[in-house]
């Protein structure tokens, strides 16, 4: 068994009486996808904050690599290793695809700090971020405005910002969310391939494309993490049944 | 009809060097000076496009800037005519009317204020951000009005322009050949700047801080390097405005001027390379015919302003080209 | 409509121009806070011109919007294309400060309608640089001067934070014999005056001078006036002047101030000015007025006598002075600086109108501070 | 300096402060409910002024002179908002700075083609003029008293507005959530035309109220509109609460600064330098109070957390 890429420990934070994140400790292996389950409101969205920095946890460690990154900003997590997708799409919409792109390989060349030579003629830049493209397919419409892309697009672009980044681990907020089945599909497809490169903490309201990639599943409820398991420990886990269920009644 | 925009850019060059031209034959010295303020009037403007057009940073306080500049010239240049040393502490100068220097002071130290203000004012956003560069404004506006060693609200005068090596900057087309030329290399360095890997992250940050975030960026740093390097070229402007007034006031300090330069950005185009430039041209012809027809033509001049708000997305080049505006 | 009407009257004057073998270009405050001032010096100065009956002056209007960079601008105008022989009509010390120095190294003439800032009449005056109006220390001298006659031993004492406020209070006390109850400067543009005047009430003062122009000095005294508060005031005219007395309302009566000029100065001149500009405009003449009215005399007579473009006998011409003024006597001293009598004033009521009447005389014969320093 | 000068300069700060929490009231409300920066609030309490010096002349009475300053602000604000400010709610910040940057010009060289370029003349009312003498001996002008009260008494109006009554309960709804009140039936449009109409008629209150001790002219508006802005960004913009804090500290830090620090020089420094250093000092003391609240909270004292 090979050491964890990205953990928390005992992760806590509140907002004022309501326990968003309770005591939270889960681990992504290499190679692994684990998926993150829980009705609305569960505190998925808290927690991919904290692991990614956007929020400061009250107590308890983030570590990426061994290393604990707790105290680290956004952009430090993310030199260190941490590739994000978001829920809702984060893009420049006044800007091409590529150029989005291109921004995520600046990220991971660190050349942002330069004045001269035009990012789109940086061959670093250029062949990172079309690579990028051509491995969700959005080469052919790499000139197309952000804006005027559609939303199944958008989503491949926010996989293709990632994938820029060569992370050591994806924290995926939703990727599926409003797309098609077919998009769903071979999205799904995609991450399964995807594993091998880097492990995926994959947060999902799909739970057809859950169940179908995730090594290993945790039930989030009202914070805490109430199951951990393969897909088939946890549907058959009465604790999740009763959790999901207790929620809809 | 739509243009392409590399054209109108190339237009409008042109007419601002056949302009000029035009008005040295036909012997109007007055149409050199009123295209040498338009021109640095946009200068000033590009200065503020980089945080305002490129990085979304509503800045309501560059006139700090463009009076530093103004004064940078001024307190040098009145220490030089009237022969007196000015103390700076650990080294004593007596002031240069030498431009070359006078640009690069003016540079150093509204960059350096730049730095400060950034600093502090981009610790928030939206609004707020515009307040706070607006009270930075109104502080060096009555430190100016009350700073009695330099003229306090009398202002500056300085008797002769100051000197450039091989020209006579008293005749208005050689003053004016200077003024454009700089604009021309800021407008190239703009036009480098913006295309950059920094002006690509910049442009990000105005659009989607977090994305910039995600993936290793510090936005605030880009920021606040924008926010200098644009401080800097404003500050340059108010040395040039200071020159050809040959004359330097706290009103240089004024919100009003703030809001001027805002005013000719939007009209241009919003983070458009040559949005200033048209902007400010528009701007200056608008003062000047207006203000021939009527006293109260400050009216026409709000009505022209609300119909490009209300109708003209994106300001001139973009009705021209069809193409909207950097949104901020 | 009638200001448009009276536009219009300008520029059909201007269209003679073809003929015309002077040119004067007037720079002033037509729109924006503080336009009255302007409005009245152009109208004092058009109706010089008109009356004059002479159509070889062409008279080159622009407005200055009370910016400096605009005023230079206009002056590099005036100077470069329309090629002025002469130019006034400068409100403000600030614009005056921008543009005089470098308009008369230019060899042109200027006549200073209104500002009279301290360099320009010492250290940097010039010879053709001539101030119809008055150094702008001398009303606030005369008012020290007259403290004195009114036997004040104490004054409390104010102007804004600005260098003509400065020169305001050092004015005041170049002639005021008696001491300071307290000396305050105020923000340019302040509104509120309510914490000075606590100050002036906890202080020991039997007099008050302030030096505050435009809406700050309306404020000023409607809230003095409402403070209970009745030691007597002092000021320089400009608090005081017609165009803004009305705003005053009450609050003015009875202030004493001091002035070059009033309408019921009695000579024959003022007498025709004040009817004739008032059945012109159908206002009465304000002091900018008179002093309009008296800068496009002084340039009639000046040259009736010599062409501009012989510089050194117009230079005579305009150095002479003679002219009849709305104030009577009038000569330049050796800055080419009024030498004048300075009355006070009292602010009455005629009717339903507030207006000014003449209690004697502040200071005769005066000239300023500075023309010792000037070289010419 | 005894102590009655200071009450008195304390009651003069609290004066101020109450005459810039009307202009910030309105302002805030307009951000809070609509979201829109307006610099176009400083022409209403211009043209609250100007109303009233007008009808006073004709009518000579004060009373009429007020109402005809609530109702001519609110009429010129309901106007310009169906005109002009609607089109504007989700436009950037930027346009509505533009937009209403053009309105002050268009507003104020108006008003100067109406009114002509001299100032209006308004009056205190007799029945509230003079001195009255308050506890403790202090002498203290009755309308600057009466200016404190109607002041406070507008703060608890408000309050009891948006609280307690039902087109508050819409405006409280509108600032969280605008399409919340389109789904309660409310017709959007015509509350943000009466909430706009509200904060034009309290600057046009406060216009006239101030005007009758100050001078009314064209421009007077710009200098409080700057005052109002800095209040609400102490005060955290679209609150209410915060309004009125930020009025009375930019009040009392601004009267009492330009007397205490002058005072303060004295101590080390020659009676006319230190007060020429003091006031200008002073002048900057409001913008330094801003900048540190800021820096300290980036949203305002009682701005909504980002």
């Amino acid at each position: 068994m090979s050491d964890p890429v990205l953990a928390t420990l005992n992760l806590n934070k509140s907002f004022g009486a309501l326990k968003a994140t309770d005591n939270v400790s889960i681990d992504l292996k290499p190679g692994e996808i684990h998926a993150i389950i829980g009705p609305n409101g569960a505190g998925k969205s808290t927690l991919i904050q904290q692991i990614c920095g956007g929020l400061r946890p009250d107590s308890g460690q983030v570590l990426l690599c061994g290393q604990d990154v707790s105290g680290h900003s956004t952009q430090a997590r993310a030199q260190a290793g941490l590739g994000r997708t978001f829920q809702i799409s984060q893009l420049c919409m006044e800007d091409t695809v590529l150029e989005n792109a291109i921004l995520g390989a600046m990220g991971a060349e660190g050349l942002a700090w330069r004045f001269w030579q035009p990012a789109l003629k940086r061959p670093e830049l250029r062949d990172r971020a079309e690579a990028a493209l051509e491995r969700v397919g959005l080469s052919d419409d790499r000139d197309i405005c952000c804006a005027n892309l559609s939303h199944g697009q958008r989503r491949q672009l926010e996989v293709a910002v990632a994938l820029t980044l060569s992370p050591r681990v994806f924290v995926m907020d939703e990727p599926m969310a409003g797309l098609g089945a077919g998009g769903s599909k071979r999205l799904t497809g995609f991450l399964d391939g995807l594993r091998v490169e880097a492990p995926i903490l994959l947060v999902e309201h799909d739970m057809d494309a859950v169940f179908a990639l995730a090594d290993r599943i945790s039930v989030l409820v009202y914070g805490k993490v109430i199951a951990t398991g393969t897909a088939d420990e946890i549907r058959a886990s009465t604790e999740v049944r009763d959790a999901y269920l207790g929620d809809a009644a | 009809m739509r243009l392409d925009e590399k054209y109108l850019n190339g237009l409008m060059i042109a007419g601002l060097l056949a302009l000029p031209l035009w008005a040295v034959m036909a012997d109007q010295p007055f149409t050199i000076t009123l295209v040498t303020r338009a021109v640095i009037l946009a200068l000033a403007a590009v200065g503020l496009n980089i945080v305002l057009g490129i990085g979304g940073m509503v800045s309501f306080g560059h006139a700090v800037f463009f009076g530093i500049g103004g004064y940078a010239m001024g307190i040098l240049a009145f220490h030089a005519q009237t022969y007196t040393a000015l103390e700076l502490g650990l080294f004593t100068t007596d002031g240069t009317k030498f431009m070359p220097v006078i640009w690069l002071v003016a540079m150093i130290t509204s960059g350096l204020v730049a730095f400060f203000i950034g600093l502090l004012s981009l610790r928030t956003s939206g609004v707020y951000f515009i307040m706070i560069t607006l009270a930075f404004g109104q502080m060096f506006f009555y430190f100016a009005i009350s700073w009695a060693q330099y003229g306090g609200e009398d202002g500056l005068s300085i008797y002769v322009r100051n000197d450039f090596p091989g020209l006579n900057t008293l005749i208005p087309i050689q003053f004016y050949a200077i003024c454009f030329t700089l604009l021309c290399v800021v407008l190239f360095l703009f036009a480098r700047l913006q295309a950059s890997p920094f002006g690509l992250a910049l442009n990000a940050a105005r659009q989607a801080g977090t994305r910039v975030e995600t993936v290793g960026l510090n936005p605030m740093r880009l920021k606040l390097l924008a926010f200098v390097i644009s401080g800097a070229i404003t500050g340059l402007a108010g040395a040039l405005f200071a020159d050809l007034n040959r004359f330097v006031s706290p009103t240089m300090f004024s919100w009003q001027l703030s809001g001027e330069l805002i005013v000719l950005i939007i009209i241009g185009g919003v983070g458009r390379l040559m949005g200033p430039v048209i902007g400010a041209c528009v701007f200056v012809a608008l003062e000047h015919f207006l203000g021939e027809l009527t006293d109260f033509w400050h009216v026409y001049l709000g009505v022209i302003l609300l119909c490009i708000v209300l109708f003209g997305r994106g300001g001139l080049i973009g009705l021209l080209t069809g193409k909207e505006g950097a949104h901020v | 409509m009638k200001k448009f009407l009276t536009a219009a009257a300008f520029s059909a004057l201007c269209a003679t121009g073809a003929l015309a073998e002077v040119k004067v270009g007037m720079i002033t405050t037509l729109s924006g806070g503080g336009a009255g001032l302007g409005i009245d010096v152009r109208d004092g100065f058009m109706l010089a011109i008109a009356q004059s009956g002479r159509d070889d002056i062409e008279v080159v209007i622009e407005d200055d919007q009370r910016k400096p960079d605009i005023a230079v601008q206009l002056s590099d105008k005036m100077i470069q294309s329309e090629r002025v022989d002469v130019m006034t009509g400068i409100i403000w010390s600030n614009l005056a400060m921008a543009v005089v120095p470098a308009a008369v190294n230019q060899n042109v003439f200027y006549l200073s309608p209104n500002a009279g800032p301290s360099p320009l009449a010492g250290k940097g005056c010039h010879q053709n640089y001539f101030n119809v109006a008055w150094q702008n220390d001398n009303l606030h001298e005369a008012a020290g001067a007259y403290a004195n006659g009114a036997d004040y031993k104490k004054s409390f004492i104010m102007a804004p934070n600005y260098p003509a406020g400065v020169d305001a209070l050092t004015g005041y006390k170049r002639f005021f014999e008696g001491e300071l109850a307290g000396e305050v400067y105020t923000e340019l543009g302040q509104t509120d005056y309510a914490a000075e005047i606590a100050q002036i009430r906890a202080s020991d003062a039997d007099s008050v001078f302030f030096f505050l122009p435009g809406g700050m000095g309306i404020s000023f005294l409607k809230q003095y006036a409402d403070s209970g508060i009745d030691l007597p005031v002092v000021g320089p005219a400009f608090s005081f002047d017609q165009g803004i007395l009305q705003a005053v309302g009450d609050a003015a009566m009875g202030v004493v101030n001091t002035s070059q000029w009033n309408k019921d100065i009695d000579n024959p001149t003022n007498t025709a000015f004040v009817e004739s500009f008032q059945a012109e405009y159908g206002r009465l003449p304000s002091l900018y007025a008179s002093q309009g009215f008296d800068t496009a005399n002084l340039l009639l007579s000046a040259l009736d006598k010599a062409d501009p473009s012989d510089a050194d006998a117009f230079r005579e011409a305009l150095r002479a002075a003679e002219f009849d003024s709305t104030r009577g006597d009038f000569s330049f001293g050796p800055n080419h600086h009024p030498v004048q009598t300075i009355y006070a004033r009292e602010v009455i009521k005629e009717g339903d109108v507030f207006t000014n009447k003449i209690l004697g005389v502040a200071l005769e014969n005066h000239s300023d501070a500075y023309a010792a320093e000037c070289k010419m | 300096m005894s102590s009655i000068l200071i009450i008195e300069q304390i009651l003069n700060g609290l004066q101020f402060g109450v005459m810039l929490f009307l202009m910030a009231a309105g302002l805030t409300l307009i951000f809070g409910v609509m979201g829109l920066i307006n610099l176009a609030h400083g022409s209403l309490y211009m043209i609250g002024a100007f109303a009233a010096a007008a009808v006073a002349g004709v009518t000579g009475s004060f009373l009429l002179a007020l109402i005809a300053a609530l109702a001519a602000a609110a009429l010129a604000g309901a106007i310009v908002e169906m005109v002009v400010i609607r089109r504007l709610y989700s436009a950037p910040h930027l346009d509505q700075v533009l937009a209403t940057f053009a309105l002050i010009l268009i507003f104020s060289e108006g008003t100067r083609w109406l009114f002509g370029s001299f100032p209006l003349f308004l009056d205190i009312p007799d029945a509230l003029s003079g001195p009255v003498t308050l506890p403790g001996g202090i002498e203290y002008p009755f309308y600057r008293l009466t200016l404190i009260g109607i002041g406070l008494a507008v703060a608890v109006g408000l309050w009891a507005l948006i609280e307690r009554t039902r087109l508050g309960i819409q405006i409280r709804a509108g600032e969280n959530d605008r399409e919340m009140i389109a789904a309660l039936g409310v017709d959007i449009s015509k509350l943000y035309t009466l909430v706009f109409a509200l904060g034009a008629a309290l600057a046009g209150l406060a216009g006239a109220l101030v005007g009758a001790i100050q001078s009314v002219q064209v421009g007077m508006g710009e200098p409080v509109l700057i005052l109002a802005f800095v209040v609400i960004v102490i005060g955290g913009i679209g609150s209410v609460r915060g309004a009125l804090i930020g009025a009375l500290l930019v009040g009392l830090t601004d009267t009492l600064g330009g007397v205490f620090l002058p005072e303060l020089f004295k101590l080390f420094m020659e009676n006319g330098a230190a007060q020429k250093t003091g006031s200008a000092l002073a002048s900057m003391g409001i913008y330094v109070l801003m900048g540190l609240v800021l820096i300290w909270r980036p949203t305002g004292l009682f701005g909504a957390r980002a």
